[in-house]
């Protein structure tokens, strides 16, 4: 297709007139920049197929719209610089807007995220104030890193230490193992560590935040953005949604979180 | 998981194969030139080592990607990120070959050469026939090191996208919450590069038959 | 059946093969050629002697261009390969022109040399095949016959390392000899043979003056300069010091330095 | 952005010099052991360089961290993360050096053990006055290899949680959304590896003195 | 000033500084060595002489330990080095025995064999300082007198491959003097030498002597051997052929192998 940019003369990225448009509207090809370790949004199912709550939206949406989908595992470093060059047109995987609204183009939100904080069941720590002096880890460039250093910087200023791991995984092993005293993470990653090692944890009370679930797009693309926000809300008033969330209840997700209606 | 692993194993082993094949030859004119007395050649050769060993091999690959979009707004097609892939790594490895052969070529004594020289071989017949042979059996070791490191270095292929065994046990790692994945991994490129010894090794004794 | 041949007959009769004039070269300060002349007529065989640290080596190295002359001229027959420039200073010429010298000589090295990873056979044939793109069965033919010759037969499939040092040395010469050079450089090319086999080595080198080959042999035994050179040219820090036929220079010096030397030494 | 980036060197610096410091002496003896005619001994040398160069150092410094837990129960303290760190590195590197120390030694000719053993010196003597200093000729270059990739290699202390220089940039090109700390983080390795190349070349001009 | 012993007196006197009884040895199933025996008495100097590739290089690396025997027994003094085993196979001592007896004897190499990193000076005396743990003023003062011995003054500070071939072999007899071995083993000490050195260093050989050092000398030089030696054995094809003294030997050989050897030979 030929059609021209979209809107949106402030987009960043300046090489993009010499560019054609990449965009799934444009190309009629949905290509999915996701990460292939974040359960339950995206990761690598028993079958070796990419599953996920997201993917699962994603094809749901490129068939309402009669796009083709692409999957493309992305490392998470490049997911800028692999959005900008076109050689993925959405990343859609958990991707929590807030903070984000300069850098790319949204759809409408579609999922209440929280962020909490997930201690040892014996370690006497029960609130927030109770982390005072303990060492608190996060994955790096997560949204709990983000809240920690944003709204949050207050609470995390009396840590005895903030640092971030490349992956929940390796934070978690560590908690268990005693390197450190806090995990600060997605509410489905927390309830999900809760369920599979059953008194171990605790998660305090108190969430760090709340928070939205997006598609992001190439900043300019509104064009995609309203039409897969369309197509959510016809999933979500035909029960495709409901079906989707009990799918991966078991792995934290709750349908009472879908917000767009 | 295991044919999962194996299904990422095959990429791996196949930009492992595609290096060695481009990387291998390529580092011999990179080390002649490193070693030439016309000194505009050995300082292009001396800042192209250097660049290629001194920065990251994970940013070498971003940029062979990207350079074309960036520099001249050509779109990537999916194709793009296999070839970068290659390119960047045959360019990376060229030049840690590079200085291995010139280690090796360096540790010939000068009587060789003489001999060569007297007896008329050009500078080309010299290096192949009388200078090489006697090197490939001195950097075996140190060639080893580097091979086995190739294999393990295909994992940072996934910086731009290229899903090869690694990148696929991080993400059963994650899905599965548990680190089996990593060490079936680990056990994967461990036969592997066991195979890789092996064949050096061989390389090695098949070339015992002569003294300096 | 040895040829007697004077080095003044000679020099009348032809352009010399190899021409070295007013060579000087210095090791870091050092002068260890001082301006040192040598002429070779085809057919010619002359010994250099001289004491140990004198230049022997070095001379052979500046004539076969494995060392740059600091001042001074070099010809091979009509190949100027060294001319004296300007300022004195010595200038070489192309590659092309040094190639092509190099086919006009050969060099059997003090230390040999042999090519580590080849056979013996193959360590002289190799560069017959490769450099001068000789035909196979006629370069191994040659090649079994030099190996008879320097009594090297079971060897043809060993490895130098596999080799006493005598057979390393006379496969070192086959090696040059199988090149077919018009001057022959040796140094001390007896220095590792026992006397039977300098005897044959001496042979060889006779049939080859006969076949009209030019030899340049530095070597310390004066038995064997006596019997094999046309001329002895006696070096010591870096000059002539006397040069003449073997007779007259060995059996007879007319220098105080040489008559020294070789009172010195055992023969 | 510097100074963070300058801070995170600081740890990769900290890495890189305790990994050499402890590798490469512990390297010399296992390419003895590896080299040695007992079989048992040699055996396991080659099990060891096996492992160490055939698996991820990623996966072994996941092993060294939680092992203590995971084996005995042992509750990790916030430090252990650095020791393990620096344990994985030196064993890991030890492996490579022992391999290209392999490769130099074999080269010295037979002669010179020869010699040695002619005039008496022992074993331990021959090799720390006659074959070592020859041999640290020799692998100048390789060894060089060695040494840059571990300046780079710094970068996986982070599976660990150790933040180093390229995590920061990774952390900073993910929160700015720009390749330019990317950019630095490479130009501040290529310095450093410069130097480390400029070291490395004076070292092997220093021992040009000689030749064999 | 010639210090003539006859073999037959000495061995009356004294008990052998080594001795070496029915050596067998073979490279890769040929033959080199086929039960030889030699008994050397204190201060004797005895040549080793014979066709190249007979096996006398591989005699004395048996010998010094640098090869290990397949049969024989070889004992220094009272140190039983290697004693036959039940089946008749050479059985070696402890290594503490091997480095007592090492103690006891030098060796200069054919190939010199120096270390290339270290000066001249440093050849020489590393070994004396590090292994024999000696004074350091001491082995320097010996050093330097043995330079001087050699003619290698003004080569101290260089490195072997500065050096002429020549000044590469005195330097590599200087280091195995300075170990002031009981028994020196020579591998062609003078192959590499010029007449006047070749004389120089015949001098060293006979003041060793006379300070009752023990010396077997591989030499293809008949007038050196004629010269040094008390007693000559001539070797041929692994096994010894003759052995007497040196007019008797080379000047009279009773064998018909040996008078083949000499005839053919220059001398
Ligand atoms: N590369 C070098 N650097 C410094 N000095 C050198 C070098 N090569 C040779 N020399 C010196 O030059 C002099 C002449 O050496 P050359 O090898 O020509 O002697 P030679 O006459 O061949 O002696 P020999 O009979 O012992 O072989 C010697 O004093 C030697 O030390
Ligand atoms: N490592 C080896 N492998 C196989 N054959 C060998 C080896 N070393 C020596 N030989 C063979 O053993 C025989 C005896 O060699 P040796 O070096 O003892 O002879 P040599 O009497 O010293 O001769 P030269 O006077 O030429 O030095 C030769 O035929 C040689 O080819
Ligand atoms: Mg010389
Ligand atoms: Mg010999």
């Amino acid at each position: 297709g030929g059609s021209p940019a979209p809107t949106g003369t402030k987009a960043g990225t300046g090489s993009e007139a010499a560019g054609k448009d990449t965009s799934a509207v444009a190309t009629g090809k949905l290509i999915v920049g996701f990460d292939q370790a974040y359960p339950p949004y995206g990761y690598v199912g028993d079958d070796g197929e990419f599953t996920g709550f997201d993917l699962d939206l994603a094809r749901a949406v490129a068939e309402k719209n009669g796009w083709t989908v692409e999957l493309n595992p992305i490392d998470w470093d490049a997911k800028d610089t692999l959005l900008n060059s076109g050689a993925i047109n959405c990343i859609w995987n958990g991707f929590t807007m807030e903070g984000r609204e300069d850098d790319y183009s949204f759809s409408k939100p579609y999922m209440l995220n929280k962020q909490v904080i997930v201690v040892k069941k014996d370690s006497g720590i029960t609130s927030e104030a109770d982390l005072a002096g303990k060492n608190v880890i996060t994955q790096v460039d997560s949204a709990a890193w983000d809240v920690l250093k944003g709204d949050q910087a207050d609470l995390a200023a009396t840590f005895g230490a903030l640092e971030t791991r490349p992956d929940y995984n390796t934070a978690f092993t560590e908690l268990a193992s005693g390197a450190t005293d806090a995990v600060a993470c997605d509410l489905s990653i927390a309830q999900y560590q809760l369920a599979t090692n059953p008194g171990a944890y605790l998660q305090l009370d108190q969430a760090l935040s709340t928070e939205n679930y997006a598609v992001g797009l190439k900043k300019g693309d509104t064009a995609t953005g309203d039409k897969i926000s369309q197509a959510l809300k016809e999933l979500y008033e035909e029960g495709t949604i409901e079906k989707l969330c009990k799918k991966y209840e078991k792995d934290g997700l709750s349908f009472e979180n879908w917000i767009l209606k | 998981m295991v044919t999962l692993l194996g299904s990422g194993f095959v990429t791996s082993l196949a930009i492992f194969a595609f290096t060695l094949v481009g990387a291998l030859p390529l580092g011999i004119p990179i080390a002649l030139m490193r070693m030439s007395r016309v000194v505009p050649v050995r300082l292009v050769a001396r800042a192209y080592i250097s660049i290629m060993r001194g920065t990251p091999l994970m940013l070498q690959m971003f940029a062979v990607y990207f350079a074309p979009y960036h520099l001249f707004g050509i779109q990537l097609s999916p194709d793009s990120k296999w070839q970068a892939c290659l390119v960047a790594f045959i360019l990376n490895y060229a030049g840690y070959f590079a200085e291995i052969y010139r280690s090796g070529i360096q540790s010939i004594p000068q009587g060789q050469y003489e001999a060569a020289e007297v007896l008329g071989y050009s500078r080309t017949q010299t290096f192949m026939r009388i200078i090489l042979p006697q090197v490939a059996k001195r950097i075996m070791p140190a060639l080893g090191n580097e091979v086995i490191t190739l294999v393990k270095d295909t994992s940072l292929a996934f910086s731009i996208g290229v899903a090869e065994m690694f990148s696929t046990a991080k993400a059963l790692v994650a899905a599965q919450r548990t680190m089996i994945p990593f060490g079936i991994a680990a056990a994967i490129y461990w036969a592997f590069n066991f195979l890789v010894e092996v064949a050096v090794g061989r390389i090695e004794k098949k070339m015992d038959y002569y003294r300096d | 059946m040895r040829i007697v041949k004077r080095a003044e007959e000679m020099m009348a009769t032809a352009r010399p093969v190899v021409k070295l004039e007013n060579a000087y070269k210095a090791f870091g300060g050092t002068p260890v050629l001082q301006g040192i002349s040598i002429e070779v007529c085809p057919g010619e065989v002359v010994a250099i002697i001289g004491p140990s640290g004198g230049g022997k080596s070095t001379l052979l190295r500046c004539m076969t261009l494995l060392e740059t002359l600091d001042q001074g001229s070099l010809t091979y027959g009509d190949i100027d390969v060294v001319i004296p420039g300007a300022d004195g200073s010595a200038v070489y010429g192309t590659s092309d022109t040094l190639a092509l010298a190099r086919q006009r000589f050969g060099l059997v090295f003090q230390q040999f040399n042999l090519f580590p990873h080849m056979t013996v056979m193959r360590n002289i044939i190799d560069a017959p095949l490769v450099v001068q793109g000789r035909d196979r069965a006629e370069v191994e033919r040659q090649a079994r016959a030099l190996i008879q010759d320097m009594g090297l037969e079971g060897c043809e499939e060993k490895v130098p390392y596999q080799l006493s040092g005598g057979q390393r040395q006379r496969a070192s010469i086959a090696r040059a000899l199988c090149m077919n050079p018009q001057v022959l450089f040796f140094d001390e090319p007896t220095s590792a043979l026992d006397p039977e086999l300098t005897g044959e080595v001496l042979k060889v080198l006779r049939q080859l003056a006969a076949e009209d080959i030019t030899m340049i042999v530095v070597t310390h035994e004066m038995s064997f300069a006596r019997e094999v050179a046309d001329r002895v040219v006696f070096i010591d820090e870096g000059c002539v010091v006397e040069e003449g036929s073997a007779e007259q220079v060995i059996g007879n010096p007319s220098e105080e330095r040489t008559r020294e030397f070789l009172l010195r030494s055992l023969t």
